[in-house]
């Protein structure tokens, strides 16, 4: 019941977003069909919003939208008009999870492991060097550690191709720069966060069994200290999965990360709406999961108020 | 490291592999000739296509698929003879019907094609895509297989010019009838020219391989051609520093000055001038004087030296060099028509506010559009302003699509605008400021200059049409509804071992005739 | 008899930003193979960080040994590596924690917590450890043995986690068990259970046991001999037949007036011992005790009492104790002015 | 036996028998306490110090040499750090170093307006949020509405968001403060949901609901003071983003206008450095930037120890 | 006497998930007379907390009825209802969850007084001073934090918030296990003085059947989810009824070593399950009496003797 009526609610977000996406997209100025080339006569500029019924008062083109939305046709890019949007999203979205999900486990795997190093350390020479490395995966950004990155590692070291997209090789410096941040933030919230599990009795009790550091760590003091990490990945990895415009441009990843932003300065509106519902969707489904897999990682936590 | 595509087929009986990667930036929106507005997919139309004419590596038109041209008295009624070797890709012949076909698909109102409007010098072709006329009265026709009559609304004295650009070449018309998105992949695209489409990563790469079937085959020397899609200056400027890439343009403006010596680095005129519009109805720009302070206040040298650094060309004026009169360079013959000149500038500014009784001059808002560029320059110049003007001025910007409607609503004082020729001729220039250009957003309108630039049009004249156009843009630089900075300047690197690559004036590299020497 | 353990002057200090508490000041005390022995004393007295300091669980910071040695089959438990000590804990020596209610991990499944302790000592495959887990949990008196293994914490009641707590001490059969006030929120007929297992498991695989408690009722059943402690020292140490026949501290004394009769027919009010227990910041310098005591004396305040051998194994570090001390009577009307 | 020492004459009733007076800890205010705790630790005083040292020179910095953080000299354009230009001139031919801590004034107001918005907007909406979950329908019904609202803003392209305001309000500070309240807080509002999620069923806050604190007070007091680390940590990743965040903003036109200065632009137009070598155009924003998280991270560190009274460093 | 308290079929089931149900609380009745102390005794999960937590309302209850002063708990409107709240206090078994480690003892025990305002500023501080040294703590604990106390000082310390809001009825559960005899006496002399001053009623849930008898009026045997038998204190250990509750008095260790050791009677048997409890009588799987009726009928709720009331099908 609680399921249908949470899948019932993300329809209803979803809803709500794509709406309001769609009037302030209206409400903004500028044409898709103005370009630096030329400005277009009256009548040819008429023929082209023909096309995409664009000559339609707002709420009529709303509501068509909407039909089409329904049976899951997101239409045609007016920017590139032989490809449809969903034809974008299924191209580009395969490079962009990819690049994502290694972004993500490198994000984790490193970054909880600094934290919980940290935490053990605390007030020590690897906290200290710990809160080092997270200072600089959260002040220098990835449009700055990108360039470096194929600087030394592909220009100057040649050990690594600069950009484009094909091989693992490829997906490397790009997934770095983009855990950058991720990885030190996870490794601040995971320190934070040990600290105090370390200070629980459960510990000492584990201690007691005569666990090794890392098995008291791993098997007692994550799963307690992990929930900031879990609230704190859930948006980021729908982010970083349906990729980032920065990290994409830098290394000319076909990914579908520019057209979130490509779109919207192109005005390209059909392609506006897909990438913003493509990506709701996987928000809210995202997040939903987050908030199922709190009551899988502490049962104490109570969702809602009604059985369970 | 990496870039497996070069690198393959290579070595064998010691022959050089005649690749090349180039970098297009980004991905070619559209690869229909009718549908295509941008640059980067005429790059790649221009390679996979060929039309009536096309250029030859000096960028002068020459008959490409027509084998024949023939203009009628009046120079209203041309007959192209369709060369009998003109073949498709797939091998199947290039009819006239294609070419009437291909027109008439861009001239069709349900295609929605953006550049119908350069089709409007058919006869009836503005009205048809208007909607007010019909398709059998648009003046193209097949007459036989290999014959194409084309009947203009007036004479045309560039149409041969015209005739290069990628919205009059031929689409295959079965092709086209069978399948709607024909132009969104390699395995249904057919094409007429020196290369064909063999490959379309989207977002990725495209790749273009040499055309067996094209009737000049011989001069191609390139087996293929790769455009990669990398949009970030740093990342392809170091892809080239590893020869991931063989051709880069636009390098990042702070490595220019460490390349400018380099053999790769070279610099072509790109036929587009740099403007700041003053909008002439708002003040203070509603004097001609203030307007010319501003314009005289702007160290043009220095910007280009200093700023931009990319060997633009201090614009004096508004048609850019490259137009070859047949007597000389249009803009050579032209001169300069103003100096930089800070007294000057001081001494107008005083004049002007004096003219219209101000004692302090109305606040200036220097509005440009997004981009790391515009902003260093407009900073430069908020600074000049300052200097040698004693004038804050503030700036502003807008990202683009808003900026474009901004700058429509007529809605700033002085804005940034740039201006490429497509065809390499003073009109497509000078045509910016006409009275009743949908471009000209100044609120500045001089019937004199008006009546020059259609006087100049139907002008058959060789001579006398150029001076008109003289006379035209003398008007316009004494009114000074803008403020040139620099002409545009394509610069480029290019891997020293590929000979015979052409750089035209408005155009990205020709590889036609590009040839690889040595690995 | 052999001495399984012994602690010899073992000192504990807590860094706060106040001072130091000393937590643990000089305290010795031993454990025979097979014997029970229990600590009893005033509630912060010391008892929970003494035995922590056995099993080297006292967090540092802010907690440091300073002082005193740990011998446990001959070896001093202080000095060994950390991998040595946790070849020692859980499986040599294991504890039960005083608190129930947060020494269980609270997203860990009941079941797990046991299986772990027989999984990391013991080579047993995951099935056998998880049939001993679902045995020790129905050992301990909590049905449904199956089902509550595969439940959390927070859904048992306080007595049920107290006995998980029993459960994982005593899954890998620990020559030493120390036990901090493990039967507190059990009911007597468990409690009466759960002191059976224990005293079985002495019985048949010798194991010696530490019990922390406040129920002298339990020590009485249960224990051979008791420990008193008071201010962080060991005030005395006795069999328990002396120590509740024959006490020789007076803090031992109010203790055993404490106890309500259960027999008495009339309701009484119960005595306990006036006064607040010294501040381990700045313990006093002679005995902590001297401030509540109706027989305090000069020397009380002045000296920290040695400890005075009253007979065989029965120690008590209390002045009165000496032959010099007047009689107690004398002392009473003396020093109460009220 | 020792005992013998000791001096017969003391065996005698103890004659003035005050109780023992524990004795007392100095006892303080809590700011006092943990503004104590605060210094004692290194760390965090060192943070302190170069907030401070850093702030100072945000105010008086660019005063400390002649050049007019605006000025430009196209002659001396891209010059190494050297005895007139401290921090060199970038490629407009302007003081870096007056530049910079010009920046600091725009990065560092940036940085607190976000951190403020942060607290205001996403503790609180986060506390009751994950305190009403699970507290009867109504309960339910707020934090649905809380985390679809926020779940809206994240769907919402930012970009788009960005535009509209562009298009409605003038650039500036106050549009930059609009801009980053639209969606700046969302994070810290689903963290701080899910630690009071796990929080809340502490006996503690039961405790408290039957003594009949208001809700509000449970949040405030029991609850979001248990977060405190995990907030600290977020702001402190808040204010960098913020940072860069309206670096991104003027570049489109929302924010501070050129030519003045913020670090996150100064860092944005001087990417191209990594290849034409003039590193300090580059690295002194970037080396303020990240000295400022140290100092950000130094004390938030500290303050987070001292702001656990369990932990008695 | 008037009753303050009335439970009257009272159940608390949770669900474990799987559809299994625990019945924590089954279908319970008692009443509580103003004034007086309501002993809570009974085997480790057999629901004790369970009930004290519904009583007070910290549970809401699966079915069944809780009279508070003859005023239905679940009825009352918004300003009774925080009255009453304030009037039904608990002190909980575990003095170091039920405290905020991050509060000082100070606001701790002022926060039901700055809840319902009753007083502020000065008298406010005055009324925390005296709270404290109404426990046997002093004002200068005020300032310190939980984790500096001992186990019996924080007990003392989450007295002194209940008592706070001038409460009138009293849960404790488990107040007393947690400390050591001595002040174990203390805190029960506090709560019988804290009885007598501010006219409180307790509901005291204990193990230590020493105290439970010490302290309480009645007291109520709890097995398995179950009231087993109801008596005067005196009454009850002087003459237990119920099979289980005798069990459970022989099971008292005696603190005397040398004392012939009582005769304990032995429970046998599994301890059934209260997911699945057993059929009629809910003891009988383990009582040394069963006969056949006990599978088949649950045992009526009966006054055996005066006061005196019992489950068993023995009498
Ligand atoms: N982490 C700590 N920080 C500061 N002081 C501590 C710490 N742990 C224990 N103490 C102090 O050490 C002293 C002894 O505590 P301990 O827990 O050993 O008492 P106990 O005898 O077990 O009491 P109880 O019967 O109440 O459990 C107490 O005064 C306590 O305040
Ligand atoms: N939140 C919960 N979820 C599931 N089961 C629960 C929950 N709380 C209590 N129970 C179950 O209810 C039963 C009664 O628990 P309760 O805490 O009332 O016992 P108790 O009589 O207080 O025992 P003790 O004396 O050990 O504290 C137990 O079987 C327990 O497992
Ligand atoms: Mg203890
Ligand atoms: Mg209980």
């Amino acid at each position: 019941m609680y399921i249908v009526k949470r899948l019932f609610t993300m329809l209803m977000t979803i809803w709500v977003i794509a709406s309001l996406t769609f009037l302030i997209m209206k409400m903004i100025p500028g044409d898709p069909f103005a370009s630096d080339a030329d400005v277009l006569p009256p009548e040819v500029l008429q023929n082209m919003r023909a096309k995409y019924n664009l000559d339609e008062p707002i709420a009529v083109q709303y509501l068509l939208y909407m039909k089409d939305l329904a049976t899951f046709d997101l239409g045609i890019s007016i920017q590139s008009e032989t490809r449809s949007v969903n034809t974008i999203i299924a191209e580009g979205a395969p490079a962009s999870a990819l690049l994502g999900l290694q972004a993500l486990v490198i994000a984790l795997a490193f970054g909880l492991l600094l934290g919980i190093v940290a935490a053990l350390h605390h007030n020590r020479a690897l906290d200290y060097l710990s809160m080092f490395i997270a200072i600089i995966g959260i002040s220098v950004p990835s449009f700055i550690l990108a360039p470096l990155l194929i600087k030394y590692f592909a220009v100057e070291w040649g050990i690594l191709p600069v950009a484009s997209w094909g091989t693992w090789q490829h997906s490397i410096l790009p997934s770095l720069a983009l855990a950058a941040t991720p990885l030190a933030v996870i490794a601040r919230f995971m320190r934070s966060s040990m600290l105090e599990v370390l200070n629980q009795n459960y510990i000492r009790t584990a201690d007691a069994k005569g666990l090794s550091t890392t098995k008291l760590v791993v098997r007692h003091g994550i799963r307690n200290a992990i929930l900031p990490v879990i609230s704190f990945i859930g948006p980021l990895f729908v982010a970083l999965i349906t990729g980032t415009f920065v990290i994409e441009k830098i290394f000319a990843i076909p990914g579908i990360g520019r057209y979130f932003v490509d779109s919207i300065f192109n005005r390209d509106y059909p392609v506006i709406m897909g990438t913003t519902i493509f990506f709701s969707t996987l928000l809210v489904v995202t997040l939903f999961l987050i908030d199922i897999s709190y009551r899988f990682i502490d049962p104490r936590i109570k969702l809602t108020s009604g059985g369970e | 490291a990496g870039c497996s595509s070069k690198e393959s087929g290579s070595g064998s009986n010691g022959k050089v592999a005649q690749e090349i990667t180039v970098n297009a930036m980004s991905e070619p929106p559209d690869l229909d000739p009718a549908l295509a507005t941008d640059t980067t997919s005429g790059w790649v139309m221009d390679h996979v296509f060929e039309g009536l004419y096309t250029k030859d590596k000096e960028g002068k038109p020459v008959l490409g698929t027509a084998s024949k041209a023939d203009v009628s008295e009046d120079g209203k009624t041309y007959t192209f003879t369709i060369r009998d070797d003109a073949k498709w890709s797939d091998g199947s012949n290039v009819t006239a019907e294609d070419f009437e076909y291909a027109w008439k698909r861009v001239l069709n109102p349900d295609t929605g094609s953006s550049f119908a409007f350069y089709l409007y010098y058919l006869k009836g072709a503005e009205d048809y895509n208007k909607g007010k006329g019909k398709v059998e009265d648009v003046g193209v026709t097949a007459k036989d297989e290999k014959t194409l009559v084309v009947d203009l609304e007036a004479p045309l004295s560039y149409f041969d010019e015209l005739l290069t650009m990628w919205t009059f070449y031929p689409v295959k018309k079965d092709t086209v009838e069978e399948n709607k998105n024909w132009a969104a992949g390699a395995d249904t695209y057919v094409s007429n020219g020196p290369f064909k489409l063999t490959n379309w990563k989207h977002d990725s790469e495209v790749v273009i391989e040499k055309n067996k079937e094209y009737w000049d085959n011989k001069v191609v020397n390139l087996d293929k051609v790769t455009y990669k899609m990398v949009n970030d200056a740093t990342t392809y400027y170091q892809m080239f520093k590893t020869k991931e890439l063989d051709l880069i343009q636009t390098l990042p403006s702070d490595v220019v000055a460490q390349e400018k010596d380099s053999k790769e680095y070279s610099e072509v005129p790109y036929f587009g001038t740099y403007m700041y519009m003053f909008n002439v109805d708002k003040e203070p720009f509603t004097n001609e004087k203030i307007r010319r302070a501003f314009t005289l206040a702007v160290d043009r040298e220095s910007l280009t030296k200093n700023v931009t650094k990319a060997g633009e060309t201090p614009a004096y004026a508004f048609v850019p060099n490259g137009v070859d009169t047949g007597d000389g360079d249009f803009r050579e013959q032209g001169g300069a028509y103003f100096e930089s000149n800070v007294e000057e500038a001081k001494k107008l500014l005083e004049e002007g506010m004096k003219e219209e009784g101000w004692s302090e001059l109305p606040a200036v808002t220097l509005t440009y559009n997004t981009s790391e560029n515009h902003k260093k320059i407009a900073e430069a110049v908020q600074s000049m302003y300052k200097k040698n003007l004693g004038v804050d001025i503030k700036l502003s910007n807008q990202e683009w699509k808003t900026y474009l409607d901004t700058t429509q609503q007529k809605n700033f004082q002085m804005a940034r605008m740039g201006w490429i020729g497509v065809l390499v001729d003073p009109v497509v220039i000078l045509d910016y400021y006409l009275g009743d250009s949908p471009n000209n957003r100044t609120n500045w309108v001089n019937d004199k200059y008006d009546k020059l630039m259609a006087d100049a049009k139907v002008e058959q004249d060789t001579a006398k049409r150029y001076d008109l156009l003289h006379q035209a843009e003398e008007v316009l630089m004494e009114d000074l509804p803008f403020n040139p900075i620099y002409h545009y300047t394509n610069n480029y690197m290019t891997a020293q071992n590929f000979k015979d690559i052409v750089y035209p004036v408005n155009r990205y590299p020709y590889l036609k005739w590009a040839e690889k020497v040595s690995e | 008899m052999e001495r399984l353990l012994e602690v010899n002057h073992l000192e504990v200090g807590f860094k706060t930003y106040g001072g130091e508490v000393q937590a643990v000041r000089d305290v010795s005390f031993h454990v025979n193979k097979g014997e029970i022995l229990a600590i009893v004393g005033e509630s912060g007295s010391g008892k929970s960080v003494t035995v922590q300091a056995v099993m080297r669980l006292i967090p540092t910071p802010p907690g440091r040994i300073k002082q005193g040695e740990v011998l446990f089959d001959g070896r001093d438990l202080l000095k060994l590596s950390k991998r040595e000590m946790q070849k020692v804990k859980g499986s040599r020596i294991s504890m039960v924690f005083q608190d129930p209610m947060t020494s269980l991990n609270p997203t860990m499944k009941v079941g797990k917590q046991i299986e772990e302790s027989i999984i990391t000592h013991q080579s047993v495959k995951r099935d056998e450890a998880r049939k001993r887990a679902v045995e020790m949990i129905k050992k301990v008196g909590i049905p449904n043995p199956a089902e509550r293994y595969e439940q959390y914490p927070h859904e048992f009641s306080g007595g049920m986690r107290q006995r998980i707590m029993i459960a994982i001490a005593l899954a890998c059969h620990p020559e030493i068990l120390i036990a901090d006030e493990p039967t507190t929120a059990l009911d007597v007929t468990i409690q009466a259970q759960v002191l059976d297992l224990m005293k079985g498991l002495k019985e048949d695989m010798g194991t010696s046991i530490i019990l922390i408690t406040h129920d002298l009722g339990v020590v009485a059943e249960t224990a051979e001999r008791v420990a008193v402690m008071y201010g962080g020292l060991i005030v005395e140490t006795a069999t328990v037949e002396e120590l509740f026949h024959r006490p020789k501290h007076p803090y031992t004394w109010g203790l055993l007036e404490s106890i309500p009769d259960i027999e008495a027919a009339e309701k009484e009010r119960l005595v306990p011992i006036e006064g607040t227990p010294p501040d381990l910041f700045s313990p006093p310098k002679g005995c902590p005790f001297a401030p509540r005591c109706k027989y305090a004396m000069e020397v009380c305040v002045e000296e920290m009492p040695p400890a005075f051998a009253i007979g065989e194994g029965h120690e008590a570090k209390c002045w009165l104790n000496d032959p010099r001390t007047p009689a107690l009577t004398e002392l009473v009307s003396a020093g109460r002015e009220e | 036996m020792e005992a013998k020492r000791v001096d017969d004459s003391l065996f005698r009733p103890l004659s003035n028998k005050t109780e023992q007076e524990a004795a007392e800890r100095p006892s303080m205010s809590v700011w006092k306490e943990m503004l104590l705790n605060v210094i004692k630790n290194k760390m965090s005083i060192l943070g302190l110090s170069l907030l401070f040292v850093i702030i100072l020179l945000g105010i008086f910095g660019p005063h400390l040499v002649p050049y007019d953080p605006a000025g430009q000299d196209l002659e001396k354009t891209n010059i190494a750090p050297n005895g007139d230009h401290w921090f060199g001139t970038d490629d407009l031919g302007r003081d870096v170093w007056s530049r910079t801590w010009y920046g600091a004034r725009v990065s560092l107001t940036i940085g607190l307006i976000a951190a403020a918005i942060d607290i205001i907007l996403g503790v609180t909406i986060g506390g009751i949020s994950g305190y009403m979950a699970g507290r009867g329908k109504v309960g339910d019904r707020i934090d649905s509405i809380l985390m679809r609202i926020v779940e809206i803003l994240y769907g919402i392209p930012y970009l788009l968001i960005v535009i509209l305001l562009m298009v409605i309000m003038e650039p500036g500070i106050t549009s930059i403060i609009i801009a980053l309240s639209v969606t700046g807080w969302v994070g810290m509002a689903r963290i701080i949901r899910g630690q009071i999620l796990q929080l809340k069923s502490q006996e503690y806050v039961l405790a408290a609901e039957k003594l009949g604190t208001s809700h509000s007070k449970i949040i405030w007091r029991h609850l979001i003071p248990n977060t405190a680390g995990i907030i600290i940590v977020n702001l402190t990743f808040t204010i960098p983003q913020a940072i860069f965040a309206e670096s991104f903003l003027s570049f489109l036109g929302l924010g501070v206008q050129a030519p003045f200065a913020s670090w996150g632009t100064m860092a944005n137009d001087s990417l191209g450095v990594i290849l034409s070598g003039q590193w300090w155009r580059l690295f002194f924003p970037g080396l303020m930037i990240s000295l400022t998280m140290f100092a950000f991270n130094a004390f938030g560190d500290g303050l987070q120890d001292a702001l656990d009274p369990k932990s008695n460093k | 006497m008037t009753h303050i308290i009335e439970v009257d079929k009272l159940k608390k089931h949770y669900p474990i998930g799987k559809g299994a149900i625990v019945k924590s609380v089954d279908d319970i009745s008692i009443q509580i007379k103003k004034g007086e102390t309501f002993g809570l005794v009974g085997e480790s999960g057999s629901g004790k907390s369970t009930l004290g937590k519904t009583i007070v309302g910290l549970e809401g209850p699966t079915s069944g009825t809780i009279h508070y002063n003859g005023r239905d708990m679940t009825k009352l409107d918004k300003r009774e209802k925080k009255r009453v709240n304030r009037e039904i206090q608990v002190i909980f078994q575990d003095p170091h969850a039920s405290l905020n480690p991050r509060m000082r003892v100070g606001d701790i025990i002022a926060e039901g007084i700055d809840a319902h305002r009753l007083a502020r500023g000065k008298a406010r501080q005055e009324r925390v001073y005296e709270l404290l040294e109404k426990v046997g703590l002093k004002p200068e604990h005020a300032k310190r934090y939980p984790h500096e106390f001992s186990g019996g000082q924080r007990q003392r310390i989450g007295i002194a918030r209940a008592l706070a809001v001038e409460p009138k009825f009293i849960v404790a559960d488990e107040p007393i296990s947690a400390l050591d005899v001595s002040i174990q006496a203390q805190v029960i002399n506090l709560l019988e003085d804290l009885k007598q001053e501010e006219e409180l009623t307790y509901l005291f849930i204990a193990h230590d059947l020493g105290m439970v008898k010490h302290i309480s009026d009645r007291i109520g045997v709890m097995y398995l989810g179950r009231m087993m038998e109801l008596a005067d204190s005196d009454e009850l250990f002087r003459n237990p009824l119920h099979p289980y509750t005798k069990a459970l008095l022989s099971a008292i260790p005696v603190a005397n070593p040398t004392a012939a050791k009582r005769e304990k009677i032995v429970i046998e048997g599994d301890p059934p399950s209260p997911v699945n409890p057993p059929s009629g009588c809910r003891f009988r799987t383990r009582c040394p009496h069963a006969s056949e009726i006990c599978a088949q009928q649950v045992p009526e709720w009966k006054e055996v003797e005066e006061n005196h009331w019992t489950a068993c099908h023995l009498y």
